[in-house]
C-alpha cells in the first residue's frame, strides 16, 4: 500500500508546496523532482502489482489491477518528461510573454493538482470518486488554459469549462443511475458505487437502467475523450493553453477519460447481454476518427492540428474498445500507450518549434531542419511515428486494430483505411513545408531539451520492434480483464 | 559439317545476288518510265568503285561513326543467312528465328541512327529522328504479320514455317493474304522505297534514309549501301518463300537445289516487277502521312491475326 | 398510485418537486439578471426543503446533512456570490433579449414529456415514495441545458449550469435517497470550486473582450472566414 | 551454416553502414569509404546468400524473438527470395563502388544537407528491401516494407531546397502509405481466413474464389502502385529522379522489383489457385503501362525523369509476362505459365541491371557537368569515353537489341504470347496477340527513345559550356557502371545458362520447371521446343562480330586510307552546336502522331524586327507535355477531399451555444434510441 499512498500524497503535497514558491527556477526544479518521485512510486507500485496481482486498499477506496497500473506508470512517466520540458519552456515563455509570478505559482501548483486528479481517477475504486476526480481535472486545468489571458485563451478556457462541465454533469447523472441500479442488489448501501463490487455483481443489475446510465456516462466522459460531436472544446483548449498543458491533456487526460468509459463499459457489458455499449462506442469512434482526419486538412495552427490528430486517435481507440475481443482490446491498450508517448513528445517538439518561429501559425514556420535540426527531425520523426509508419509502435497497434476489424467487421476496414490515408495526407501536407525548405529570416534556435522527446520516441520504436515481456504481460492481463480472453 | 558449308554458301549467294536484284529493279523501272536503262551489273560497279575510293571522315566523327557500317553489315548479313533462300533444313536457320530477324533490322537501324547524329549535322538528326519514327511504326506491323504466320504454323522458325506451308499445300488463308499485304507495305517502308522515302532523291527536306548516311563515303558507304540492298532482298525472299514456297529444295540434292535457285530467281524478278509498278504509280507522300500508311499496314496484319483466330481455328 | 392515498408529507414532497420544476421554467423565461439569480436561489431552497422532507419521511438522517449543505451552497452562498459579481461587474440591471421565448418554453414542456418518457424504466423499478419525481429531476437537468443553450450572457449560462447540478442532486435524492456521503462531499466541493472559478472567469472575460456576452467568444472556429 | 546466415550478415552490414554514417557530418570520409565498404560487403553477402538459395533449391527458415508476443518474426529464404536477393546484391555492390566518387561533391563545403542523414537512410533503405525479401509473415513484411518506403522517402526529400522535390517526396510518401494500407488489407483477407499471419498458414488454406479475387485486387493495387503501373504511376517519375543518383538507381532498379516480388509471392505462393482473369487484368494494365510509359519517356528531356518513365514501361513488360503466365496457369497450361514467369523474371533481372546502369550513368554525367537536361548536353562521347561505352551498352540493352540481355526477356515474352492458340477462349486468343503488338510497338519506341538519349547526350557537339568542359569520372564510379555493363552483356550472351539456374523459382512456385528452355545446352535457347523457336545468343553475338571483323580486314587494303576533313553537310557552311537536332525536335514526329496521350501546352513567341515587321528576330518555343493522369485522376481526388474537409469544417462554428446544442441533441438522440 505504501507506494500507492506515496504516489497520491506526493502530488497532493505538491499542490500546496508549489502554491507558495514564487521563485521560478526553484519551482520548476521542484516540479520535476516531485514528478520524478511520483514516477518512482508508481513504478514501485507497478512491480508490486505485476508480482502480486490486483491490490485493494483496506478502505476499499483504491483498487489497482493490471488495467490501470500501467496507465498509472504511463501517466507518471509522461508527467515527468513534460515537467522536464516545461521548466526551460516556461522560463522562455515568462521572458517573452511576461507572465506574472502569481500565475506561475498557479501554474506549477495546478500542474501537480492535475497529476493528482489523474492518478486519483486512475486508482480509485469508487465510481463516484472517479467522477469527482474527472471534474477536478477540469477545474485544475481550466485556469491554465487561460494562462496567457489573450482573448483566444479566455475563450478556449470558457468553452472548455462549460462544455466539459455540462458533459461531466451528464456523467454524474449516469453515475446516479448506476448507483440507483446497484443499491437494490448490493447488500451494503455504501458499497454500491465500489467498482469491484459493481463488477462482481454486474449480472444482477437492471439492464434497462444500465442502458440509460451508460448513455449518460458515454456522453459525459465522451465529452472529455473528445468524441465527435462533443469534441469542440478540445482543439481550442489544446491550442491556446501553454504547450506543457497541451502535452498532458493530449497524453493523459484523454486516456483517463477513456479509461473511465471502459471501466463502466465493463460493468454495463456484464449486465446487458447485448453488445449495445460496444456498438455505441464503435459508432462514436468511427465518426470521430473520420471527421477529425478531415479536419486535419484545414488547420492553420500547428498545435490545433495535432489536437485534431489526438481526436482521431482517441476515436480509433474507442472504436477498438467498442469492438471488444482480445485482439482489438490489446491493440487499443497498446495504442493508448504509444499514442500518449508519441503525442506528448510531438507537443514538446511543437512547443519548441513555436518558440523558434515565434508563432504557432503553420504558414510562418518554415525550414526547421535548417534552423534547428534536432527540433526539425524530432517533429518529422514524431509525425512519421504518429502517422503509423513502422517500425514505430503506432503501426503495431493500428495493425492489430485493423486485423481485429478485419476478423469481425470486414467492411469497416475500408472507412478505417480511407480515414488513415486522409489523416496522413492532412498531417504531412502541413508538416512538410514546416520542416523542409529554407528557413525564413529571424527564425532563431532556442534552448531546447530534446532528451524527453528522444526517450519517448525511442520507447515507441522499441514497442514497435518488440514488446518487452513485462509490458506484454500487463497488456495481456488487462486484455483478459476487459475482454475475458487472452490474445496469445 | 557439309550442311554448315551449304549454309555458308547460301549466305554468300544471297549477299552476292542482292545487288543484282537492285539492278534488275532499276532496269525495269527505267523501262517502265521509258528512260535509258543502266546495265544489270551497275550496282556491282558502284560498290567496287566505292570500295576503291578513299574514305573521308568528318573531324568530329567518333568511333561509333566508324564502327556502324561494319555492325550494320554484320547484322544484315547474319539476318540474310537465316532466311531460307534455296534450301530448307539448313542448321543455321536455328540460330535466329523470325523475331530475332526483326531485331537484327532494328539493331542496324539504331546504329545507323546513332551514326547519323554523331557528326552533329542538322540533316543527320532529322534523318535519324524520322527513320526511328518510321521504324517504330513499321516494326509492330511487321511483327503482327510475322505472328499471323507463326501462329498458323505454330512456329517462329522460318524453315519450319516454310515447311508447314509446303506440306499443307495450296490453302486459301485470308489471314495469309492480309499478312502478306501488310508485310509488303512494311517492306516498302523499311527499305526506304516510294512512297515512304525515295532512294534516288537528294532533296534535303524529303530525305529520310539518305539524310542519315550523308556523311559516309568510300567503303563505309559501300557497306551500308550493300546492306540496304541485302535488306531489300531479305524482305522479298521472305514474301516469296513464306507465302509461295513452292520450288524450294527440301532435300539437298543437286537438281533440287538448281531447280529452287531458278524458282527463287523467277519469284524475285516477278516481285521486282511488282515493286516497280507500285513505285511508278505511287507518288512520294508527305512525312506525316507515313503514319497512316503504316497504320494501315498494321491494321492489315492485325486483321490477318484476327481472321486467323476467328475463321481458321474457330475458337 | 393515487395521490389521495399518500400521506401529507409525501404529498408535500411531490408538491415541492412540482415547484422546483416550475422554478426551472421561470428561469427559462426570466430575462433580468438579478431576478434570475433569485429564482435560482429559490430553487436551491426548495431543493433543500425537499431533501429535508425526504430525510424526515424516509428517516435517512444523513440526508439532513446534504439538505443543509444544499441550502448553504445553492440557496445562499452561490446566489450571493453571483449577485455580488453581477453588481461588481455592473451587469445587475442588464436585461437579456430572449430569442423566441415562447418557443423556448414550448420546447421546455416537450422536454418534460421526454424526461418522463425516459424515466419510465426507472420508475417501474423503484419502490420509493418519491419515484414519480425522478421524471421531474431529469426534466430539470434538461431544462438547465436548454437554459444554457438559449442564453447569451455568461452569467445566465452559469446559472443554467448550476441548475443542472440542482437537477442532478435532486435526482440523486429522489431516486436513491442520496449518494454515499463521500461522493456527496466531493460533488459539493467541486460545485463550490466551479462557482469560484466562474467568478474568476467573469473578470478574465471582461478584461479580454470587455463584455460578458458569450456570443463574442467565436474567434476559434473552423468554418471559412 | 545456411544461406540465412549470409543473409543476416548482409542485413547486418547494411544496418552497420547506416549507423556508421551517423558520424559522417564530422568525418565525411566515414560515409564515402566506411559506409560504402560495408555496403560492398552487404552486396557480396546478399549475392552469395541469394545465389546459394537459388542453386540449392532449398529454403531455410528462422524465427526472431521480436514483434508481437504471440507472433515472432518469421524469416525465410527460398529460391524466389534468393533470386531477388542476389539482384539487390548486385545493385548494392555496384553502388558501393560508385558511391565514394559520386559523394565527393556532397562533402564539399557549403553543401547544406547532412551526410549522416544520407548514409543512415541509405543503409536503412537497403536493410528494409532485404528484409522484405526475407519476411515470412505479414507483420514483418509490412514493417520492412514500410521501412523501405519511409527511408527511401527521406532520401527523396534529401535535397529539399527545391519545392518540386518536397512535393515529390510528399506525394511519394502518400502513395506509399496508401499502397501499404492496401497491401495490409490484402494480407488481412488472407489472415482472416487462415487465422494466422504467418505465410505458412496462408499457404496452407484454401480461399473462396471471390475472396481470393478481392485479396488479389488489393495486393495488385498496393504492389502495382509501388511498381508504378499506369494510372497509379504519377508519383514515380516525380520521386525517383530527385534522389541522389545512386539512390535513384536503387529505387528504379531494385525497389520496383521488390514490389513485383511482393506480387509474385502473394499471387503465386500465398493466395493459392490462380485465376486466369487476374492474368488478363495484369496483361491489359501491363500493356497500357508499357505503351504510355515509353511515350511519356520519349517527350522528357530531363534525363533522370526520362529514365524513371522508362521504368514504368519496363514494369509494364514484366506485368505482361506475369499476366500471360497467370492466364496460362489459370487455364491449366502450367508449362507455358512457367515460360511466362520465366520471361518476367528474366526481364526483372535485365531491367535491374540496365536501369541501374543508366541511372548511374546519368549520375556520372550530372557529376561531371551538373546537367540533367538533355538539351544542354552533347558530344560527351569525346569527353567521357568510358562512361559513353557503358551508357551505350545500357541503351542498347534497354532497347531490346539482340545479343544483349534486354532482348532475351522480350523475346521470351513474345514466345509466350505466341502460344496463345493453345487457349480455348477465342477472346483470349485474340487479345494476347494485340497485347503482343503493343509490346512490339513499345519496344520500337523505346529504341527510338534511347537512340534520342544517346544521340543527344553523347554524340554531336556540346550544347553548353559546362558540358564542353566535362571530365571523365573517377575509377570507382566507372567500376560501378562497368560491373553492370559487363553483366548486361554476359546475361545477354548466355541466357540458357542463366535460365537453367532461375529454373529453381518456378520449380518452387509451380512445381514445374522450364526443362526445354535450356535442354539443348548453353548454346541454344529453345523455350518450347527447337521446332517451335530457337535463339542462340552466343552464335549471334560472335557471328556479327566475325562478319564485321572479316569485312573490316578485307577492306583495310592500301586503297583504304582514311582522311579527316570538315563535315560535308550538303555543302552548307560552318556547323555550330545550335544547328543540331535537340531532344525536343527529335521526338517531335512521335509527339505529333500520339498527340492525344499528353496534355500538351505549346506556345511560340515571335519577336518581330522593329524596323521591318516581316522579319523575325527571334522565336521562343515552349513545350509542356503533361502526364494525363494528373488532370484525370490525382487532382480530382485531391479536390474531393478538400471539399469534404471544407464541408466538415462548417460544423465547428465557434459559438458555444451550437456546441452545447450538439451535446444536448446527442444526449436526446441516444436516449431516444435506447429507450
Amino acid at each position: 500500500m505504501t507506494p500507492l499512498w506515496l504516489m497520491l500524497m506526493i502530488p497532493l503535497s505538491g499542490i500546496v508546496l508549489l502554491a507558495f514558491i514564487g521563485h521560478l527556477r526553484l519551482a520548476g526544479w521542484i516540479n520535476v523532482a516531485l514528478s520524478a518521485c511520483t514516477l518512482a512510486a508508481s513504478l514501485w507500485l507497478a512491480v508490486l502489482v505485476l508480482a502480486g496481482g490486483p491490490l485493494l486498499s483496506p478502505s476499499r477506496m483504491l483498487y489497482i489491477d493490471a488495467f490501470n497500473v500501467y496507465l498509472v506508470a504511463l501517466t507518471a512517466f509522461v508527467g515527468l518528461t513534460t515537467a522536464i520540458f516545461s521548466r526551460p519552456y516556461m522560463q522562455h515563455e515568462v521572458e517573452t510573454r511576461h507572465i506574472s509570478k502569481r500565475r506561475m505559482r498557479l501554474y506549477h501548483s495546478m500542474y501537480q493538482g492535475f497529476m493528482f486528479t489523474m492518478l486519483a481517477a486512475l486508482t480509485t475504486n469508487n465510481v463516484g470518486i472517479l467522477w469527482v476526480a474527472m471534474e477536478g481535472a477540469t477545474l485544475a486545468t481550466v485556469l491554465l488554459v487561460s494562462l496567457y489571458r489573450t482573448p483566444e485563451a479566455v475563450e478556449a478556457a470558457w468553452k472548455y469549462f462549460i462544455l466539459c462541465g455540462v458533459g461531466i454533469a451528464q456523467a454524474l447523472f449516469g453515475t446516479v443511475l448506476l448507483f440507483f441500479a446497484a443499491e437494490r442488489v448490493v447488500p451494503v448501501r455504501d458499497d454500491a458505487l465500489l467498482w469491484n463490487v459493481l463488477y462482481s455483481s454486474a449480472a444482477q443489475l437492471e439492464p434497462a437502467v444500465l442502458t440509460l446510465s451508460f448513455v449518460f456516462l458515454l456522453v459525459g466522459y465522451g465529452t472529455k475523450v473528445g468524441l465527435v460531436p462533443l469534441h469542440n472544446w478540445l482543439p481550442d483548449a489544446h491550442s491556446e493553453g501553454p504547450t506543457p498543458m497541451s502535452a498532458v491533456l493530449s497524453g493523459l487526460l484523454l486516456n483517463v477519460a477513456l479509461y473511465a468509459l471502459v471501466r463502466v463499459k465493463m460493468i454495463v457489458d456484464g449486465s446487458l447481454h447485448s453488445n449495445l455499449a460496444g456498438h455505441l462506442m464503435m459508432g462514436f469512434g468511427l465518426l470521430s476518427f473520420t471527421v477529425a482526419s478531415l479536419f486535419l486538412h484545414r488547420q492553420r495552427d500547428i498545435k490545433r492540428m495535432f489536437s485534431y490528430s489526438s481526436i482521431e486517435h482517441m476515436g480509433l481507440m474507442t472504436f477498438a474498445f467498442g469492438i471488444g475481443g482480445p485482439l482489438a482490446t490489446f491493440g487499443a491498450l497498446l495504442h493508448m500507450t504509444v499514442h500518449s508517448l508519441t503525442k506528448s513528445a510531438i507537443f514538446i517538439t511543437v512547443g519548441h518549434a513555436a518558440q523558434i518561429a515565434g508563432t504557432q501559425s503553420i504558414e510562418k514556420i518554415r525550414g526547421l531542419i535548417h534552423t534547428q535540426p534536432a527540433v526539425g527531425w524530432g517533429l518529422l520523426i514524431g509525425t512519421v511515428a504518429i502517422a503509423g509508419f513502422p517500425p514505430f509502435g503506432v503501426f503495431t497497434s493500428e495493425f492489430l486494430v485493423l486485423t481485429a476489424t478485419m476478423k469481425s467487421w470486414p467492411w469497416l476496414t475500408v472507412p478505417l483505411l480511407v480515414g488513415l490515408a486522409i489523416a496522413f495526407a492532412g498531417l504531412f501536407r502541413h508538416i512538410h513545408p514546416m520542416v523542409y525548405g529554407d528557413a525564413p529570416e529571424g527564425q532563431m534556435p532556442v534552448r531546447a531539451n530534446m532528451i524527453p522527446v528522444m526517450v519517448q520516441l525511442a520507447f515507441v520504436l522499441w514497442l514497435g520492434i518488440a514488446i518487452p515481456v513485462f509490458l506484454s504481460k500487463w497488456f495481456e492481463q488487462a486484455t483478459v480483464l476487459i475482454s475475458g480472453s487472452s490474445p496469445l | 559439317m557439309i550442311d554448315w558449308l551449304l549454309a555458308l554458301a547460301q549466305t554468300l549467294l544471297f549477299i552476292s545476288m542482292a545487288p543484282f536484284l537492285l539492278g534488275w529493279i532499276k532496269r525495269v523501272k527505267c523501262h517502265a518510265q521509258n528512260r535509258a536503262a543502266p546495265s544489270l551489273w551497275q550496282p556491282y560497279r558502284d560498290l567496287v568503285k566505292l570500295f576503291r575510293k578513299h574514305t573521308v571522315l568528318a573531324e568530329r566523327a567518333s568511333w561509333i561513326f566508324r564502327a556502324t557500317p561494319y555492325i550494320v553489315f554484320g547484322a544484315i548479313v547474319l539476318a540474310a543467312s537465316v532466311v531460307p533462300l534455296v534450301a530448307l533444313d539448313l542448321p543455321n536457320a536455328a540460330i535466329a528465328d523470325v523475331i530475332v530477324l526483326v531485331a537484327f533490322f532494328s539493331l542496324a537501324r539504331c546504329f545507323t541512327a546513332l551514326a547519323a547524329m554523331d557528326i552533329g549535322t542538322a540533316f543527320g538528326g532529322m534523318g535519324s529522328s524520322r527513320d526511328m519514327m518510321i521504324g517504330a511504326l513499321a516494326e509492330p506491323a511487321l511483327l503482327m504479320a510475322v505472328f499471323t504466320m507463326a501462329m498458323s504454323a505454330s512456329t517462329t522458325n522460318l524453315t519450319e514455317a516454310v515447311t508447314y506451308t509446303l506440306n499443307s499445300g495450296l490453302v486459301l488463308r485470308p489471314s495469309f493474304i492480309f499478312a502478306m499485304l501488310g508485310l509488303m507495305m512494311v517492306a516498302v517502308a523499311e527499305t526506304g522505297r516510294v512512297p515512304v522515302d525515295n532512294p534516288a532523291t537528294h532533296l534535303e527536306l524529303t530525305m529520310v534514309h539518305e539524310a542519315m548516311i550523308l556523311e559516309y563515303s568510300g567503303r563505309h558507304l559501300a557497306l551500308i549501301e550493300w546492306a540496304d540492298q541485302i535488306q531489300l532482298m531479305i524482305y522479298m525472299v521472305l514474301i516469296a518463300n513464306i507465302f509461295f514456297p513452292w520450288g524450294i529444295a527440301t532435300q539437298l540434292t543437286a537438281n533440287d537445289l538448281a531447280l529452287s535457285l531458278v524458282a527463287i530467281t523467277a519469284k524475285l524478278m516477278l516481285l521486282g516487277v511488282l515493286l516497280v509498278i507500285w513505285e511508278t504509280v505511287m507518288a512520294k507522300m508527305r512525312l506525316f502521312r507515313v503514319p497512316q500508311f503504316l497504320g494501315f499496314a498494321f491494321l492489315l496484319s492485325l486483321l490477318g491475326m484476327l481472321t486467323h483466330v476467328i475463321l481458321e481455328t474457330g475458337g | 398510485m393515487d395521490l389521495t392515498q399518500l400521506r401529507l408529507y409525501d404529498q408535500a414532497i411531490l408538491m415541492s418537486a412540482a415547484i422546483v420544476l416550475l422554478t426551472s421554467f421561470v428561469m427559462l423565461a426570466q430575462a433580468r439578471i438579478v431576478p434570475l439569480i433569485h429564482t435560482f436561489a429559490w430553487q436551491g431552497a426548495l431543493l433543500a426543503i425537499t431533501t429535508a422532507l425526504v430525510a424526515y419521511v424516509t428517516d435517512h438522517p444523513h440526508l439532513y446533512i446534504s439538505a443543509g449543505m444544499t441550502f448553504l451552497l445553492k440557496a445562499f452562498l452561490i446566489p450571493w456570490m453571483l449577485h455580488r459579481l453581477a453588481v461588481r461587474l455592473g451587469i445587475h440591471r442588464d436585461i437579456e433579449v430572449l430569442t423566441y421565448p415562447s418557443m423556448t418554453l414550448l420546447a421546455g414542456a416537450g422536454l418534460v414529456v421526454f424526461g418522463y418518457y425516459v424515466a419510465i424504466p426507472i420508475v417501474q423499478l423503484s419502490t420509493l415514495v418519491t419515484r414519480n419525481t425522478i421524471a421531474v429531476s431529469i426534466a430539470v437537468v434538461l431544462l438547465g441545458m436548454l437554459l444554457m443553450i438559449s442564453r447569451k450572457k455568461a452569467i445566465s449560462q452559469v446559472i443554467g449550469f448550476m441548475s443542472i447540478e440542482n437537477g442532478l442532486f435532486f435526482s440523486a435524492v429522489v431516486s436513491t435517497y442520496g449518494m454515499p456521503m463521500v461522493v456527496e462531499l466531493g460533488i459539493a466541493f467541486d460545485v463550490l470550486v466551479a462557482a469560484i472559478l466562474f467568478g474568476v472567469f467573469f473578470f478574465q472575460m471582461r478584461a479580454s473582450i470587455d463584455s460578458l456576452d458569450v456570443d463574442r467568444l467565436n474567434r476559434l472556429r473552423e468554418g471559412d472566414e | 551454416m545456411s544461406p540465412l546466415i549470409l543473409a543476416y550478415l548482409a542485413l547486418a552490414s547494411a544496418l552497420a553502414s547506416g549507423v556508421l554514417a551517423l558520424g559522417a557530418d564530422r568525418y565525411p570520409n566515414l560515409l564515402r569509404y566506411g559506409s560504402s565498404l560495408l555496403l560492398g560487403f552487404c552486396g557480396l553477402f546478399a549475392i552469395l546468400a541469394g545465389s546459394w538459395a537459388l542453386i540449392d533449391e532449398t529454403h531455410s527458415t528462422d524465427q526472431l524473438a521480436l514483434g508481437l508476443p504471440w507472433l515472432k518474426w518469421h524469416l525465410r529464404i527460398d529460391p524466389l527470395s534468393g533470386f531477388f536477393f542476389s539482384i539487390v546484391g548486385v545493385l548494392v555492390l555496384a553502388i558501393s563502388l560508385y558511391a565514394p566518387g559520386y559523394l565527393r561533391e556532397f562533402t564539399h563545403q557549403g553543401h547544406r544537407q547532412s551526410l549522416s542523414v544520407l548514409g543512415l537512410f541509405t543503409g536503412l533503405f537497403i536493410f528494409g528491401m532485404l528484409l522484405v525479401l526475407l519476411a515470412d509473415d505479414a507483420f514483418v513484411f509490412m514493417i520492412s516494407w514500410e521501412l523501405m518506403s519511409v527511408s527511401s522517402y527521406f532520401l527523396v526529400a534529401y535535397q529539399h531546397e527545391h519545392a518540386a522535390n518536397r512535393r515529390a517526396a510528399f506525394l511519394y510518401l502518400l502513395m506509399a502509405h496508401v499502397g501499404g494500407l492496401a497491401i495490409l488489407l490484402g494480407f488481412g483477407v488472407l489472415a482472416g481466413f487462415s487465422g494466422s499471419y504467418t505465410f505458412d498458414a496462408m499457404r496452407a488454406m484454401e480461399l473462396s474464389p471471390t475472396w481470393a479475387s478481392i485479396a488479389f485486387a488489393l495486393a495488385f493495387f498496393g504492389f502495382g502502385m509501388k511498381a508504378g503501373m499506369v494510372p497509379l504511376h504519377a508519383w514515380l517519375p516525380e520521386a525517383h529522379p530527385v534522389a541522389p543518383s545512386h539512390i535513384s538507381a536503387l529505387m528504379s532498379g531494385v525497389m520496383i522489383k521488390v514490389a513485383i516480388y511482393g506480387l509474385i509471392r502473394f499471387v503465386y505462393d500465398l493466395v493459392g489457385d490462380i485465376q486466369w482473369q487476374w492474368g488478363l487484368v495484369l496483361l491489359i494494365v501491363g500493356a497500357t503501362s508499357t505503351l504510355l510509359g515509353v511515350l511519356y519517356a520519349l517527350l522528357r528531356n530531363n534525363l533522370k525523369r526520362l529514365l524513371a518513365y522508362s521504368s514504368i514501361e519496363n514494369v509494364g513488360i514484366i506485368f505482361c509476362g506475369l499476366g500471360l503466365s497467370m492466364i496460362f496457369i489459370g487455364t491449366g497450361h502450367t508449362v507455358l505459365g512457367v515460360l511466362g514467369l520465366m520471361a518476367a523474371l528474366y526481364h526483372i533481372l535485365s531491367h535491374a541491371l540496365f536501369k541501374g546502369l543508366l541511372f548511374l550513368g546519368a549520375g556520372a554525367i550530372a557529376h561531371a557537368t551538373y546537367e540533367y537536361d538533355l538539351n544542354n548536353m552533347g558530344g560527351l562521347i569525346r569527353r567521357m569515353p568510358q562512361t559513353a561505352v557503358f551508357f551505350l551498352i545500357g541503351c542498347l540493352s534497354i532497347s531490346g537489341l539482340p545479343a544483349l540481355n534486354g532482348f532475351v526477356s522480350e523475346w521470351l515474352t513474345f514466345q509466350t504470347a505466341l502460344q496463345a492458340p493453345v487457349l480455348a477462349s477465342g477472346v483470349l486468343r485474340s487479345i494476347i496477340p494485340v497485347a503482343a503488338a503493343v509490346l512490339a510497338l513499345s519496344a520500337a519506341l523505346a529504341a527510338a527513345c534511347f537512340v534520342k538519349v544517346y544521340g543527344v547526350a553523347f554524340l554531336g557537339m556540346a550544347r553548353s559550356r559546362r558540358v564542353a568542359r566535362a571530365r571523365e569520372v573517377d575509377i570507382g564510379m566507372r567500376a560501378g557502371m562497368g560491373l553492370l555493363a559487363v553483366l548486361c552483356v554476359v546475361f545477354g550472351i548466355f541466357p540458357s545458362t542463366v535460365i537453367s539456374i532461375i529454373d529453381a523459382v518456378p520449380m518452387m512456385l509451380l512445381g514445374h520447371g522450364a526443362p526445354s528452355a535450356s535442354a539443348h545446352g548453353w548454346l541454344w535457347l529453345t523455350p518450347v521446343s527447337p521446332k517451335v523457336a530457337s535463339y542462340s545468343a552466343p552464335l549471334v553475338f560472335f557471328a556479327i562480330l566475325v562478319i564485321a571483323l572479316i569485312s573490316y580486314l578485307l577492306l583495310r587494303g592500301e586503297a583504304a586510307k582514311i582522311r579527316r576533313g570538315p563535315a560535308w553537310d550538303c555543302g552548307f557552311g560552318s556547323l555550330n552546336s545550335r544547328m543540331q537536332y535537340t531532344g525536343t525536335a527529335y521526338s517531335m514526329p512521335i509527339q505529333r502522331i500520339f498527340a492525344p496521350v499528353w496534355d500538351i501546352k505549346e506556345d511560340v513567341e515571335e519577336t518581330r524586327n522593329a524596323v521591318q515587321p516581316l522579319q523575325t528576330d527571334g522565336i521562343r518555343h515552349q513545350l509542356q507535355a503533361l502526364d494525363k493522369s494528373w488532370s484525370r485522376l490525382y487532382e480530382p481526388i485531391g479536390s474531393l477531399v478538400l471539399a469534404a474537409a471544407r464541408r466538415i469544417g462548417r460544423i465547428q462554428t465557434g459559438s458555444i451555444h451550437t456546441y452545447l446544442a450538439y451535446s444536448f441533441f446527442t444526449l436526446i438522440l441516444l436516449l431516444w434510441v435506447v429507450t
